[in-house]
């Protein structure tokens, strides 16, 4: 049973249709990209995941359930967490609160709890602090907990908006375009932290244009343009694929005498 | 050199701050809580500050004992600022009268201690404690509209300060408390007045009633709608209109469409001249009857020929050749202060006049002058002023009547 | 000159630094001077200077609440302050109930304004919710203008009795106005500290940084927003019931637009977002103008000059900045570790 | 009586829709609320009174408060709105500086022209006035809404058509990028406050010489009603600014008549928090989605 199972959504904006009938899925501890020319309609993919906009049709099931019209705030609970293209972090806020607020939906105490200072409220946020702090670690930002968020350098903010996503406790992470505006050595280190957190057990879904990442990390690669599925499958198969490269690359006068069309 | 300007102005402040409170003397004695009419309150420490009231002349040669103030408390500023203009103006000339013909008042050096209340009940109740816990203030003359006005009486009732109000004509005024007391004519009165006239000069007509939102206009619409059916006399349309309305389009339609001949004007000049003006515009035949706050020059002013023939009923007369006294009273207000003196003015000088009288009759003693003015008989340039068992002033009514650009005195008994 | 305005500005960062780390000190000895202060013998209109003071920070602080913390700008918090004034009137004067007795009213009668604005403009931002609030505090001294038989209309509520403490009067002459007072503000500075230190103030925080991104995490910010129009008229409401009792008479025209523009420059001016800016910034706003008493003309002038340069030169408010100090990690409890 | 109140309301209607003119093109290009804009309204008003006193003749007064009130717009932004747009602020200390610069220029106004009311000239009376039946439609209502129709046209021509237009237009949608593009930003806000100041002297000049009146204070209320009828409209739309003040006119005089004048001034916010509820920019705004 896929962790996430989508087949065929569609959705158009004033009868363009942005996307249309594109199923695929995503098996636990996998990572899985879609990838695709600007304006593929990758992001609305998302932001139909995560219950920004709602599918004209098709069905979104998560761990065997239905959430295809959720709104965000009960997407995100069942399990799905998501980064931004560009980068929405808590700027005024430090880096340690902007983790803590992600945990929010996961602590559990009243109005009166907070009150009166009880006990279950100072448990839950020791626990969440030291979580936080754990998170951060992983990350690799714990010397910048008490910076502010907007204080960071640019490849800092995006782990900093991953472990936020972590910090859900989310079965899957959804990263969009991550490596976007980094330079050579911020993607390669990226990619190792990415691999890392394959290792820990987390299920990723990737959309990224920097080809290098995604042929070295992805398990699997799904192919978009113009809102249809034009190939999946493996790295290797997706390199070589020709619908892919006339998609991405456009037709060379050799590859249309070969396609003889 | 942003961040140096900011640090200099909260400096600034704290200093000013640091100092104003720098400015009390600690009390000599403890103020016990009994009853506020005997005792005055410690600390003679008046506010930082001191109010720039123009007759700051120190005590001459030792024959004054000190001095002694009348606070008056007006708005100088925002959009009620002309009226409480005119108020300072009369309670200044009040003071200079007195200071020509009798030097001193019961031995003290006489002084006005003026505040702008900015025409809001916090800064006048604020103003009431600064009068109260001076201990020179004897007396204090009260704001231009209600809600100033009756936020501060409490104080003064509570410190025990006697208040005389030139402008009140809210009915639960007086009621505060028995150091309140009211030269002005009440409501009743007053449409009392301007009933009588409607009736005996133009008869029985169908009436309109056009009433500012407040306090005094609601009371005197109350009011006509008991007393004008009694007269023969039906009431066509009532109109409220809120603060600061320039348009009353509307509102004229309705009243020619009640077929309304003579319209009461229960409104200020500021409100009732545009008013006058547009209905003017529609309707010429179309006669007015205002009260005693029409009587003012800045109704000709602002209205022209548009309110020839209006009815006002006055208590004061400019120029008045009947009464001698208030002729002079005029002379002596326009020379000082270039504008014709409204009633309100009037009155406001006669407040001070009489403070002074009972300053001078039983000298610097709170609950002394209240006893006296409660039964005093003031020859006042408006008229012998006695007060009633509420506090309240009676007033003789005269007919006034708008002809070519003056108010004329109309003989009542014509119309007998 | 560059460097003498850098380091007095730097002395100016480190003095809030060092009173930022000597809190604990300095917050119990602020409390002590305000405790004494009326006791050293001051005339009533100091003392009453003093009251409007802390009306004006109680106010601020809970306008700060949504200003600050949430980044929702509402220019009609007269409204509620209205509403709570002339509920507490209307129930202490005419109905004769103790002052006391009439806060929980108050504080339901102003939570239902605020839920009124809060709910319509859930979807709203910026200029737009500022013009609403505007709009509804208009309303509300309309509706007090009308409503007759409730409120008794432009005649205004007259003798509002001042609140009694088990039979003890609590008035400006003996002070207890003053304590009472004092005691309400620390209530909601105590408040407001507990709320913004827990998941609610940070929600409230995220909403007000990114509202979108605070979403897609998992708050719900709808119910958020209106959980903070709802605390921030009750509390308005009932420093409104306070103010009503202090001035003892109350019309329409005494809660109008000036009033929310006072209350939300006291919160800008002290220093959004924080929990000390609308202590200064009340008593910068309320002194000012009895500074300025003898320039009669001049005393708007100058008030509004003074807005226009803090604007300028100290747009986040005198109190308001980054604090340099590492975050305050919460402590363990006690028995966590018997778990 | 309908027709007639409809006739007054279409009168008052054109006096908001001008004044909400100058907010709606300052909102549009800064997306700021300026405060201010009701004060520099009364002091156009105000300044013709003075300059007739320096006998200017009536037309000449208001062709100089025109371009006087323009540029105390113009001094207002320079002053007040420059240096925090240098600073990129907060939105609030921007709406304070309008505030506080709105009580510096009414307060001015109160010390050296005193804050009673003074009779204003009716300068444009044609004479010619419609009867029909029992009421009369006034020459001077007729006139309020040509020449509000023709300044509606004007500045929508200058938006749409002229090159300043187009600048203006690119700065509402990306300041930053207007610059890029080699427009000076500065200078195009500067001329989009004077034609804010300059339209409310239009306002000024009309509604001053219709009731006969000006005094610092009249800002205040006509300042409120027209940025809810800006705001109704849809900011930053100029034609929904005008169709929002003439609603809230006719409304207005429907209410005073059927309902009491006291009910007047809550007509004008009750529609606009309906509306917003049901449009959240306005009749005429256009919603911007924010992206994700």
């Amino acid at each position: 049973m896929p962790l996430l199972d989508v087949n065929n959504i569609s959705i158009s904006f004033g009868g363009l249709a942005a996307v249309s009938g594109f199923s695929f899925h995503v098996e636990e501890g996998e990572i899985v990209s879609i990838i695709g020319p600007n304006g593929a309609g990758k992001t609305t993919v998302f932001n139909m995941l995560t219950g920004v906009y709602k599918p004209d049709a098709g069905s979104i099931k998560f761990d065997g359930v239905e959430c295809n019209g959720l709104a965000p705030q009960e997407i995100v609970k069942l399990g799905i967490a998501r980064t931004f293209q560009n980068i929405r972090l808590y700027k005024d806020m430090r880096v340690i609160e902007n983790v803590i607020v992600g945990m929010h939906i996961n602590q559990k105490y009243g109005f009166f709890d907070m009150l009166l200072r009880t006990k279950k409220f100072r448990t839950c946020e020791y626990e969440s602090a030291k979580r936080a702090q754990q998170i951060l670690e992983m990350v690799g930002l714990s010397q910048h907990t008490h910076d502010y968020a907007k204080n960071l350098p640019y490849g800092e903010q995006r782990k900093l908006e991953i472990a936020r996503a972590i910090a859900t406790s989310a079965k899957l992470l959804i990263l969009d375009e991550p490596a976007a505006g980094m330079n050579t050595g911020e993607s390669e280190s990226l990619m190792h932290f990415i691999r890392t957190l394959k290792d820990k057990g987390f299920t990723i879904l990737l959309i990224e244009h920097d080809m290098n990442v995604v042929m070295n990390i992805s398990d699997r690669i799904y192919v978009l343009n113009y809102g249809k599925k034009i190939a999946e499958g493996l790295p290797e198969e997706i390199v070589s694929d020709p619908q892919v490269i006339t998609a991405y690359l456009g037709v060379t006068k050799e590859g249309k005498d070969a396609a003889g069309d | 050199m942003k961040k140096i300007i900011s640090i200099i102005i909260c400096l600034a402040l704290c200093l000013t701050f640091a100092a104003a409170c720098a400015g009390e003397k600690p009390p000599a004695d403890d103020n016990k809580g009994n009853t506020p009419a005997d005792n005055n309150p410690p600390a003679d420490n008046n506010p930082p500050e001191d109010n720039k009231d123009d007759t700051n002349t120190p005590p001459d040669d030792g024959s004054s004992k000190g001095v002694v103030k009348i606070g008056v408390f007006v708005p100088l500023t925002g959009d009620r600022a002309y009226q409480g203009e005119r108020t300072k103006a009369a309670a200044e000339l009040a003071v200079q009268d007195w200071k020509d013909t009798h030097g001193l008042c019961g031995g003290y050096e006489v002084e006005l201690a003026i505040y702008d209340d900015k025409n809001s009940p916090e800064e006048a109740a604020s103003i009431a404690e600064i009068l109260v816990s001076d201990e020179d203030v004897m007396g204090a003359m009260g704001s231009q509209s209600s809600s100033t006005t009756m936020s501060a009486t409490p104080v003064f009732q509570e410190y025990g300060l006697v208040c005389l109000s030139n402008t009140s004509s809210h009915t639960d005024y007086t009621k505060t408390g028995n150091y309140i007391f009211r030269n002005n004519c009440i409501n009743a009165q007053e449409a009392e007045a301007s009933i009588e006239m409607v009736q005996k000069i133009i008869g029985p007509k169908t009436v309109g009633i056009f009433y500012s939102m407040n306090d005094w206009g609601v009371n005197v619409y109350n009011y006509m709608t008991e007393v004008i059916p009694k007269t023969g006399m039906t009431i066509g349309a009532a109109e409220p209109v809120a603060d600061n309305t320039d348009d009353f389009g509307t509102t004229i339609a309705n009243f020619r469409a009640a077929g309304c001949e003579v319209i009461f004007v229960a409104a200020t000049p500021d409100i009732s001249s545009p008013f006058i003006n547009q209905y003017r515009a529609l309707d010429s035949e179309v006669q007015f009857s205002g009260f005693i706050n029409s009587y003012d020059e800045q109704l000709i002013t602002l209205t022209g020929k548009n309110c020839e023939g209006m009815l006002v009923p006055a208590t004061w007369f400019n120029w008045s050749e009947l009464d001698q006294r208030q002729y002079d009273f005029t002379k002596e207000y326009y020379d000082y202060y270039g504008e014709e003196p409204t009633s309100l003015a009037v009155q406001a000088y006669d407040c001070v006049g009489m403070m002074l009288d009972a300053i001078d009759h039983v000298g610097k003693d709170r609950a002394a002058i209240r006893d006296y003015i409660e039964s005093i008989e003031y020859d006042g340039v408006q008229c012998v002023l006695t007060f009633n068992e509420t506090r309240d002033a009676s007033k003789t009514f005269a007919w006034a009547k708008v002809e070519n650009g003056k108010f004329v005195q109309v003989d009542r008994s014509q119309y007998e | 000159m560059k460097e003498k305005t850098m380091n007095l500005s730097n002395a100016f960062k480190s003095f809030l630094a060092f009173c930022d780390r000597w809190k604990a000190v300095i917050i119990p000895l602020l409390i002590a001077v305000a405790a004494i202060l009326p006791q050293l013998g001051f005339s009533t209109y100091i003392i009453r200077l003093m009251c409007n003071i802390l009306i004006y920070t109680s106010v601020g602080m809970a306008l700060n609440l949504l200003v600050g913390y949430t980044g929702l700008v509402s220019l009609g918090n007269v409204a509620f302050f209205c509403i709570g004034a002339y509920t507490s009137a209307i129930l202490t004067a005419n109905c004769g109930w103790n002052f006391f007795a009439t806060l929980p009213i108050v504080a339901l009668t102003a939570s239902l304004g605020g839920v009124m604005v809060g709910l319509p403009t859930l979807r709203l931002s910026g200029p737009f919710l500022s013009i609403t609030a505007l709009g509804f505090a208009e309303v509300i001294r309309l509706i007090a203008m009308n409503f007759m038989s409730l409120t008794n209309g432009p005649l205004g509520i007259r003798s509002i009795p001042r609140p009694n403490l088990f039979g003890l009067e609590l008035n400006l002459f003996n002070k207890g106005f003053y304590y009472a007072l004092l005691v309400l503000v620390l209530l909601i500075t105590l408040f407001i500290y507990l709320l913004t230190n827990s998941k609610y103030g940070r929600a409230l925080r995220a909403i007000k940084n990114d509202e979108i991104a605070a979403g897609l995490m998992g708050i719900r910010t709808g119910s958020y927003k209106v959980m903070a129009f709802v605390i921030c008229s009750a509390l308005s409401g009932i420093v409104g019931a306070f103010y009503a009792s202090m001035i003892q008479y109350i019309e329409p025209n005494s809660f109008t637009q000036d009033n929310s523009i006072l209350t939300l420059s006291v919160v800008v001016v002290g220093g959004m977002g924080t929990l000390r800016g609308p202590y200064l910034g009340a008593i910068i706003l309320v002194l000012l103008p009895e500074l300025l008493r003898g320039a009669e003309g001049l005393r708007f002038v100058i008030y509004g000059l003074a807005l226009v340069l803090m604007m300028r030169f100290r747009p986040q408010g005198i109190l308001g900045w980054k604090s340099p100090l590492p975050y305050k990690l919460p402590s363990p409890p006690r028995d966590a570790g018997k778990r | 009586m309908l027709l007639q109140y409809i006739a007054n309301g279409i009168a008052i209607g054109m006096a908001y829709a001008i004044v909400a003119l100058g907010y709606s093109i300052v909102f549009g290009i800064l997306r700021l609320l300026n405060f201010s804009h009701a004060a520099v309204y009364a002091f156009s008003a105000n300044m013709i009174l003075v300059f007739m006193g320096w006998h200017f003749g009536i037309w000449g007064a208001v062709a100089v408060s025109i371009v006087a009130t323009g540029l105390l717009a113009v001094c207002v932004n320079q002053f007040a709105l420059k240096p925090l747009r240098k600073k990129n602020s907060d939105k609030v200390a921007n709406l304070i500086t309008t505030v506080g610069a709105s009580y510096i220029i009414q307060n001015l106004m109160v010390m050296y022209l005193g804050s009673e009311r003074k009779t204003f000239p009716f300068f444009y009376d044609f004479g010619v006035s419609i009867d029909i039946g029992f009421y009369t439609i006034t020459s001077a209502q007729i006139s309020m809404f040509v020449i509000a129709g023709l300044l509606l046209v004007f500045l929508t021509l200058i938006i749409r058509k002229t090159k300043v237009g187009l600048a203006m237009r690119g700065i509402e949608q990306n300041p930053l990028a207007a610059n890029l593009m080699g427009i000076n930003v500065e200078w195009i806000i500067a001329i989009a406050f004077f034609m804010g100041g300059a339209s409310a002297a239009v306002g000024g000049a009309l509604i001053g010489g219709y009731y006969q009146l000006a005094y610092p204070s009249m800002g205040v209320m006509v300042g409120n009603k027209a940025f809810a009828s800006a705001v109704l409209g849809g900011l930053g739309v100029l034609h929904g600014a005008a169709i929002g003040g003439l609603i809230v006119g006719v409304l207005e005089c429907l209410i005073i008549g059927y309902l009491g004048a006291s009910y007047r001034d809550g007509i004008a916010f009750v529609l606009l928090i309906i509306t917003l509820i049901i449009k959240p920019a306005g009749l005429f705004g256009k919603k911007n989605i924010t992206k994700v």
